[in-house]
Order: C-alpha cells, then sequence, then structure tokens
C-alpha cells in the first residue's frame, strides 16, 4: 500500500507520520507538495498535524484552499482512504469532507499529553484492528481542538456511528466527547489525537500501530 | 508623513545626542578623534551606539567570561558563532546556545517570549544544525497578584506559541517564583540542535565580489535600539523605552529555517557564509561577517526589503524586526539561491557585496551615508574593568549562625513546601508546550532532564537548564558551582554524561559594584565547576540591568547542559516504578 | 476603493471560551457589573471595486475564506474613499 | 446598561503576521485589488454603568486587559440599553 503523506506550509508533524508508515507499518510513503494536482499511484491519503499557514486565520482553513484539496476530494469521492489528524482534522472540516468544526479548547490553551479514548466503533476502515468499547492511549497536542457542531449534525452522526473515538476524559470541551469522526460513508476520518505519535513502545505507547494497520487490511480486503 | 530632518554631524556633539543612545562622552571622543578622526554622522552615530553597547560589544562582561574554560577536544565551536559545537561521535555533533529575553518579556510578555525563542532558533539553524529541542527557564515575582500571573501566563504561551507552531518539542526548563523578580521577570530559552560535521557553518562575508544576500521578513521600525534597551534598566517612568515591541512570526520563521537548511545542506558550494539578524539586526550580522573573514562590505539599503515607507538608512540598519537572515554567496548562484527561497514563498534580496578593504560603506538614495572601518564596530570597542565591591550581606550571612527548622508537624511543613509555586509541579505549564513533535522525545518534561533520541543511531541527548539563585545570593561563588552541579546530576540522573553547558548570565547594573562582584564571583564557581566536570562553556548570553525602581534581582545565571546517552537502553527517569523498589540516599 | 472592516463572532449557540476567560479576567481585576463577554476577529482592508461589485465581492470572500458558517457569523461596513 | 463593541488592532509600525497571510490567502484565491489586509480582535460585552462612569469604565478595562498599549490601539461604541 503506498501512502501520501500531504506537505502544507508550516506542516510539522509530517515526518511523524511517514515515520509511523515507514518504520511502523513498513509500507510505502511519499511526501506531496500542498501545489501537486494529482494523487495518481497512492492508495492512502494522510492530512499531517502542525500549524499550516501558522492558523493565522482559523486552523487548517487556509490550507484547505490548496491545489491538492481539490485532488483529495476526488480521491475521497471515489471511496479511497484519507486520514487527518490535528491540523489534518482541522482542514477536513473546512473542507467540509467531515461535518462540524474544530474551536478553541474550553480552558484556552494548548495542551499536550496522553490521554484515554475509548473505541466506539470498530466497524471502520480505521479501526478494525481494535476491539470496541476498550481504552488505548494516544497524546494530544492542540490548541483549537474542541469538536462542535450542531443538534442535528450530533443526531446524524451517532445514528450513522460515525463517532469513532470519545475521550475517556475529555480534556477540551469536544461536544459528547468526541475525538474522532467518519464521513457518512466511512472512509474519511479526522482525529485530534495523534496515532502516528504511538508507534514505539522506546516513546511511550504503541496503541496507535493499530489504526495504520486497520487502514492496510481494509486496503488489501478491498475498501468496504 | 513628516520627515523628521536627522540632526548634522556637529548637532549631535553639541547637542550630546549621542547619550541618549547609550554613548559615554569618552567613548564618542575615541570615536571621533582616534577612530575616525572627523565627527561620526547621524547614521554613523547610530551604528556605533548599538554596536558598541553592552549587548553587542560585551564590553562589561568580556573580562568575566574570559574566566570561563571554553575548549577541549569534544569542542568543534567554542563561542563565538551562532552557538557552540560539541562533538558526539559518528561524525556527529550536537549544537547549543541559551539566550535571554527579559525586557521585551517584561513589556509584551506574549511577544517577547515568542520572540526570544524565535531568536535563539536562528541561532541554531545558521549554523547548519537541525533545530531538535528547546527549554526554557523562567523567573517571575510571587504569584500573589493579577499582573504577575498576567505576565506568567502570557510568557508560556509565547514559549509555547512559537515552538508549538515551528514544530520544535519543548521538553525541559525550569520555573521558580521570588519577590525579587516582581518588575523584572527573566525569560530564558535554549536551543539544541543536531549537525553532521561536515555541514558547519561560519557567519562569514569573505571573497571580493561575493554577494550579500537578505532572506526572509521585511525590514519595519520594530525593535529599533532593542540591543540598547537592553542595556538599559526599567523604572516605571520610562515609557519613552516601551517602543521597541516586535512581533514574531513562527511561520515565516518555519518557512526560513526549512529553506536555510536544504540551502546548507543540499548546495554547500553556492554559500560561503550565514548569520541570522538578532540583537541590531542588520549592522551587527553584517558587520560581524565582515570582520570575521577581514573583509569590507557595500550595502545598497535602498534594496532592502521594507515593511514601512520612507524608512532612513539609521531606522533599517538597527531595526530588530524578527525571521530575517543574512546570506554571504557566490555571485554565479544567484538565480538559483532566489529560486530554492521562492520555493518557501520567501524573498532573498541581493543588498549588496564583498569587497577586499575593511571598509564597510552603507548606500541610501544613491548617497554613502556610512563609511567605517569594519574593525571600529566590532573590535575597536573600549573593554570595561568594572570596580566590585562584596556586598555587606556577604559577611552578614558568614557571621551567622545557620538555620535551624523547626518543624512541629512533618505532614504539615510537607504540604505546605509542596503548595510553594517553586516547588509544585509545573504540568499545568509544560503540558501547554508540544514536547513530542518530531517524534524522537524519550524523557518528556517532568523528569529530572528532557531526553531526545538521535534517529538512526542508538544514543540519545539528555538536557536540562538549572540555576538556583537563592544559592547565588548568599554566595556567589559556591552558588555557582551548584547551579553547574545541579545540572550535571540531572544529566546523570537521566543516564547520560555531561558533554558541556551554555548559560544566560542574568544581573543587574554593572555600574553597581556589588553586583560586579557577585558576576565575577559566580563566573568563578561556574567555571571551577566546569573544569571539574570537564564541560566547557561552549556558547551564552549575558543580560546585565535586570533592575526594576533600582532593586536588582538575585544574581541568575542559568545553565544550560546536554549531556550523552551512549544507549537509548541508559535512559532513565525520576519516577517510582514499582511498590517495594528499595530506595537509597546517595552522596551527603 | 472601499475601506471594508469585517466582524466575525461565533454563532449564539457556540460555546466562547476565549469570552468566558475574558470576563473572569475583567472581574477579577475588580471591575463588576460586565457580562456576556463575546471575543470576535476584526479585520480591516482595503478594496478596488465598484458600488455594484462590493457587497458581492465582500460576501464572497467572507463565506469563502473568513468566517466559517459552520460556527460563525459575520458582518461588514464599507466607507467609500475615492480613488 | 451599555452594549459595548471594542476594537483592538496592532499599531501601524508593528508587523502583522495573520492580516499579511489573510491577503495572500485572498489573492490565492483569485480576488484581484485586496490589500492592507490587517487582523484585529473584538469584543463585546454588556456593562452596567451610569452615562457618567461609562466611558472611563471601558478605558480601564480596555487599557487594563484587552489592549497593550505598547503595541495596540483601540477604540469602541457605545449603545444604551435601558435596565
Ligand atoms: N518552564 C518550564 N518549561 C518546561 N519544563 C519545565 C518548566 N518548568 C519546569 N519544568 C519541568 O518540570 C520538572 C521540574 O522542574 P523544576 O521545578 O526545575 O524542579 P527540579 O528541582 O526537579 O529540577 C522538570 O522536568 C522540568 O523540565
Amino acid at each position: 500500500m503506498k501512502f501520501a503523506v500531504i506537505v502544507f506550509p508550516g506542516s510539522n508533524c509530517d515526518d511523524d507520520l511517514f515515520y509511523a508508515i515507514r518504520d511502523g507499518l513498513h509500507e510505502q510513503v511519499a511526501f506531496v507538495s500542498y501545489t501537486e494536482t494529482s494523487l495518481d499511484g497512492f492508495d492512502g491519503v494522510l492530512l499531517p498535524g502542525g500549524f499550516s499557514y501558522g492558523d493565522y486565520l482559523r486552523s487548517g482553513a487556509i490550507a484547505s484552499l490548496s491545489p491538492i484539496m481539490n485532488e483529495v476530494r476526488r480521491f475521497a469521492d471515489e471511496g479511497k482512504l484519507v486520514f487527518g489528524t490535528c491540523n489534518g482534522f482541522q482542514m477536513l472540516t473546512e473542507m467540509n469532507l467531515l461535518p462540524g468544526a474544530l474551536i478553541r479548547n474550553k480552558k484556552i490553551k494548548f495542551i499536550c499529553k496522553p490521554v484515554s479514548l475509548k473505541i466506539v466503533n470498530n466497524q471502520t476502515s480505521f479501526t478494525t484492528g481494535y476491539k470496541n468499547q476498550t481504552l488505548i492511549e494516544l497524546p494530544i497536542a492542540h490548541g483549537e481542538g474542541s469538536y462542535y457542531c450542531d443538534d442535528e449534525t450530533l443526531v446524524k452522526l451517532k445514528k450513522n456511528k460515525q463517532i469513532v473515538f470519545r475521550y475517556e476524559d475529555n480534556p477540551n470541551g469536544s461536544i459528547n466527547d468526541i475525538a474522532g469522526i467518519v464521513n457518512e460513508r466511512g472512509n474519511v476520518l479526522g482525529m485530534m489525537p495523534h496515532p502516528e505519535r504511538a508507534i514505539e513502545a522506546l516513546l511511550g505507547s504503541t496503541d496507535g500501530l493499530d489504526l495504520f494497520k486497520s487502514m492496510l487490511m481494509t486496503y488489501r480486503e478491498g475498501v468496504r | 508623513m513628516v520627515m523628521m530632518q536627522e540632526p548634522t554631524a556637529q548637532e549631535i556633539e553639541e547637542t550630546k545626542l549621542y547619550q541618549e543612545w547609550g554613548l559615554t562622552d569618552s567613548e564618542y571622543r575615541l570615536i571621533k578623534n582616534d577612530i575616525l578622526k572627523r565627527q561620526p554622522n547621524y547614521t554613523e552615530s547610530g551604528l556605533f551606539s548599538v554596536m558598541w553597547s553592552e549587548h553587542c560589544s560585551y564590553k562589561n562582561s568580556r573580562p568575566v567570561l574570559s574566566r570561563f574554560p571554553n575548549s577541549g577536544p569534544q569542542v568543534l565551536q567554542g563561542p563565538g558563532e551562532g552557538a557552540g559545537v560539541i562533538d558526539i561521535g559518528d561524525g556527529k555533533a550536537v549544537v547549543f546556545k541559551a539566550e535571554s529575553h527579559n525586557h521585551p518579556s517584561a513589556v509584551e510578555p506574549y511577544e517577547g517570549a515568542a520572540t526570544g525563542v524565535g531568536g535563539i532558533i536562528r541561532d541554531i539553524f545558521s549554523m547548519g544544525a537541525t533545530p531538535i529541542a528547546l527549554l526554557d527557564s523562567l523567573r517571575f515575582g510571587e504569584l500573589d497578584n493579577e499582573h504577575t500571573k498576567y505576565l506568567m501566563s502570557e510568557i508560556v504561551a509565547g514559549i509555547g506559541g512559537y515552538g508549538n507552531c515551528i514544530g520544535i518539542p519543548t521538553i525541559g526548563g525550569e520555573t521558580s517564583f521570588d519577590p525579587c523578580y516582581e518588575g523584572n521577570p527573566l525569560v530564558n530559552a535554549m536551543c539544541v540542535g543536531l549537525i553532521d560535521h561536515k555541514n558547519i557553518q561560519k557567519g562569514q562575508a569573505k571573497g571580493n565580489g561575493n554577494l550579500v544576500i537578505y532572506v526572509g521578513a521585511k525590514t519595519g521600525r520594530d525593535g529599533i535600539h532593542g540591543a540598547t534597551f537592553a542595556s538599559d534598566e526599567f523604572a516605571d517612568d520610562k515609557e519613552t523605552q516601551r517602543s521597541a515591541v516586535q512581533v514574531g512570526d513562527p511561520f515565516m520563521e518555519k518557512l526560513l529555517m526549512d529553506a536555510c537548511l536544504e540551502l546548507i545542506l543540499d548546495h554547500p558550494d553556492w554559500l560561503v557564509g550565514i548569520q541570522d539578524m538578532g540583537a541590531a539586526g542588520l549592522v551587527s550580522s553584517t558587520a560581524e561577517m565582515a570582520f570575521k573573514a577581514g573583509s569590507g562590505m557595500v550595502l545598497d539599503l535602498d534594496k532592502v526589503p521594507q515593511r514601512e515607507t520612507n524608512m532612513s538608512a539609521y531606522e533599517m540598519m538597527l531595526s530588530e524586526s524578527q525571521e530575517r537572515m543574512v546570506l554571504c554567496i557566490k555571485p554565479k548562484f544567484e538565480t538559483e539561491v532566489t529560486d530554492l527561497f521562492k520555493k518557501y514563498d520567501l524573498e532573498a534580496v541581493n543588498i549588496g557585496y564583498v569587497t577586499e578593504s575593511t571598509d564597510y560603506i552603507l548606500i541610501h538614495e544613491g548617497k554613502i551615508v556610512a563609511n567605517l572601518p569594519v574593525d571600529s564596530l566590532t573590535s575597536d570597542v573600549p573593554v570595561y574593568h568594572k570596580e566590585q565591591k562584596e556586598p555587606a550581606r556577604i559577611n552578614q550571612f558568614k557571621n551567622q549562625d545557620d538555620f535551624i527548622p523547626e518543624i512541629k508537624n512533618v505532614k504539615e511543613t510537607w504540604l505546605a513546601l509542596l503548595r510553594q509555586p517553586t516547588i509544585a509541579s509545573k504540568a499545568s505549564l509544560y503540558e501547554t508546550y508540544d514536547s513530542q513533535v518530531k517524534v524522537n522525545t524519550v524523557v518528556k518534561p517532568g523528569s529530572d532532564a528532557g531526553v531526545i533520541r538521535i534517529r538512526e543511531t542508538n544514543k540519545a541527548l539528555a538536557m536540562t537548564t538549572d540555576c538556583n539563585a537563592r544559592y547565588i545570593y548568599l554566595n556567589p561563588k559556591i552558588g555557582g558551582q551548584i547551579a553547574v552541579s545541579e545540572a550535571a546530576r540531572n544529566i546523570v540522573a537521566s543516564g547520560g554524561r555531561p558533554l558541556a553547558i551554555t548559560d544566560c548570565l542574568n544581573y543587574g547594573r554593572p555600574e553597581n559594584p556589588e553586583i560586579f562582584w557577585e558576576f565575577d564571583q559566580s563566573a568563578i564557581g561556574i567555571s571551577e565547576a566546569c573544569e571539574l566536570f570537564n564541560t566547557p562553556v561552549i556558547s551564552g548570553n549575558v543580560s546585565l540591568y535586570n533592575e526594576f525602581n533600582e532593586q536588582a534581582i538575585y544574581p541568575t545565571p542559568m545553565i544550560g547542559m546536554v549531556g550523552l546517552i551512549n544507549d537509548v537502553k541508559h535512559i532513565t527517569t525520576q519516577d517510582f516504578k514499582h511498590p517495594n523498589d528499595l530506595l537509597y540516599l546517595i552522596g551527603t | 476603493m472601499y475601506n471594508v472592516k469585517v466582524y466575525v463572532t461565533y454563532k449564539e449557540s457556540v460555546l466562547d471560551p476565549q469570552g468566558q476567560a475574558v470576563n473572569e479576567a475583567i472581574s477579577r481585576l475588580g471591575f463588576s457589573g460586565v457580562s456576556d463577554v463575546r471575543v470576535g476577529k476584526y479585520f480591516v482592508m482595503n478594496i478596488k471595486a465598484t458600488e455594484l461589485e462590493i457587497n458581492r465581492k465582500v460576501d464572497d470572500i467572507c463565506d469563502q475564506l473568513l468566517a466559517n458558517p459552520n460556527m460563525e457569523h459575520y458582518r461588514y461596513e464599507l466607507e467609500e474613499l475615492g480613488e
């Protein structure tokens, strides 16, 4: 499986994703610049964390207007796998590939620490490697990670089982403790925690690896 | 806009305008009678005043700094360049330096702290190193008033804001509180980078006809006289000083860092020298680059990218706008260099060239506005041996009986101690720093030292910042030894062997003999400890005039130490691991 | 040429943690009687456009970039500057 | 009771990286003729005060908290709300 890590001006977790795929998953991975217009030859797209364009307007807003994003939209429309973490999640909501928005953390401050997450839906292309209702530990590192959507959207998210991860101890004020969601079709996942930072025991946790393994499994079995 | 008429050379002498910029009468006479043999004009007087400020010239502190050991087989670069460099084997080296941003942070805490971090990062990547970690060292007044709380939360937010955005993990630091820092908080930041020996750069402008290239943010009127401002103390009534506010742009710096590193690592043949524009911006960087190479330089200021209109030569040369670098490149690669920076949406502009003479010439609007020997700015600065006097308190302390605390209820005393902000957990501060970005952080803040593994090897680096200023206040020499020893213990307790140190020497006004004595004595203590641990001082920074309403801070020489861990298996952390494990007390 | 001022705020239904924090800070400073603080963004810019075009142009810039309709409202003021 | 709107912007000479980024993004979206974008903060709040007190109170809150006079300007608008 060949992954593309899209690099925007100001992305800074691009390496984190690259190493997770190359050294953790042992699959192919390449950086793709935001100026590119093609994703030919790639089987999965990863949108990294960081501060694209300094996050100077709203997190992810300016990056979501990049040339490559039309292609990412097309890629998603074809049902291929798209994953965004942190700033990547913010871009996906800015592009309306995922519903809702990410706003300032409830306590205003940036938070970097490991958090406990519950697997709420292990039937997605990204979570088959996990058991439902189990807890995993992943790091978060964000200042604008409080998930917000209107009531109607929340009802829909629940009904369609689009909520994938929930915080055990909500760190940022997200509605309904939401840490990660998929789109209706189930091929686009956005989450604030960083699975790519939980790949090696030396650095504290390996709980993130199963997410990438699940993507690989889905790809091998044919995207559902 | 009304243009100010610049005073003439004659008027500057008559009105002693130079005094306002920090030059003394005798310094002015030296410049006029011995160096130039004429009166300096407005622009030239400005250049002298910043280049001869303590902040740029170390004219007061040089005799003290010369005490520090700074050589050894492991030292690839000692003090003098952007940062020091230490060999760690396998063709690799570690690069580090610390810097203070105390005064700017007192005025505008968020931006002051943020631009402090931005400045120290530029020092590291201008050496050709990839920054791998940040640390900080903070001092505030007691947390019993709104203003101190505001300063603390904004300063911490500024440090995190810059480091998090640019994507360099902040993995350690220290924070303490004492009334002496109330009006003058200390904000010291340290950056550590990794480099291959072959990529080590120098800030030099060498080779007749080579080009001087300006890259990064445009120049504005921000921070003019920042260096002079850092060489003066604070008081309630000095509102006029408070114009020197700069805003950091970490996004711009990320682009600048990535572009400069691409140039250095992939195109070493294009580049002759590189230096960041820090204190005293354009003049300091270019004059130093020329001086180090024994060259001269001609700069055409009309080509300097400007953010504001009608900027004078004086303003452009003294501006401390952030996120700017100077390069010296070979002329035949000009287009290639411009194109490389364009890829990152950055401007690279040719603003001048290197000459064989040693004249430093500035041209503005077609006229020569300054023509000085390069040395006059960099090495002709008089060095002062300040008067010293042991403060009366020291003798008093000596004759005082040892304090023996009376503890009636151990539990209560223990809880009261834990409640002290200086002792309490700093998690609420350091959890606002991204400590893991780039996925190399093995030990995060909260242990004795932060640890970063070196990818593609089995090695790791431990790093820490330490200083207990109370000990230095009580006995500067022993206190200085203690600061280095504490840093060494933190490195060892993390599984590392101390390699070298950097420092930020924060004191009050050097004109006060008692303060100068503190400064000198603590340097002696630090030097003795460094000799013992075999940890040379490879870089550092001096911050004097840390006073508020004539009340000086405690002498606070912050020590930043880096140690090498030969195998990641040796990394240790301070937390208890299992029930029934045994505890040992080692040492005295 | 117009001078355009755009004001962007969270929708009423969206929690505004910054507004709350500012409200608390105002109280801690000793000011009483301050309530319902909301924090928003404020943009000032110059735009070249004719009288016919300007509203449409500002709306487009706001819809596409300055505000996120999922969570924010905007309003703006125009001032004609001459050439 | 007053409804108070406060606008805080950087002084002219202070770098505004946000404004720059937004200006460039507007251009990249294909809108021409947009220049000098500056980004500021916008606060809306209710304040209980008499007509005599209100200006002084708002000035104090701005000077002490909402704006840093070393780098920022502010202006405000008042609207009387009745009780
Ligand atoms: N300003 C700070 N930035 C980052 N880490 C900090 C900061 N202040 C304290 N820490 C972290 O908190 C822990 C305790 O630090 P400190 O209060 O200096 O106590 P100690 O006496 O154990 O060194 C250390 O791991 C240190 O790295």
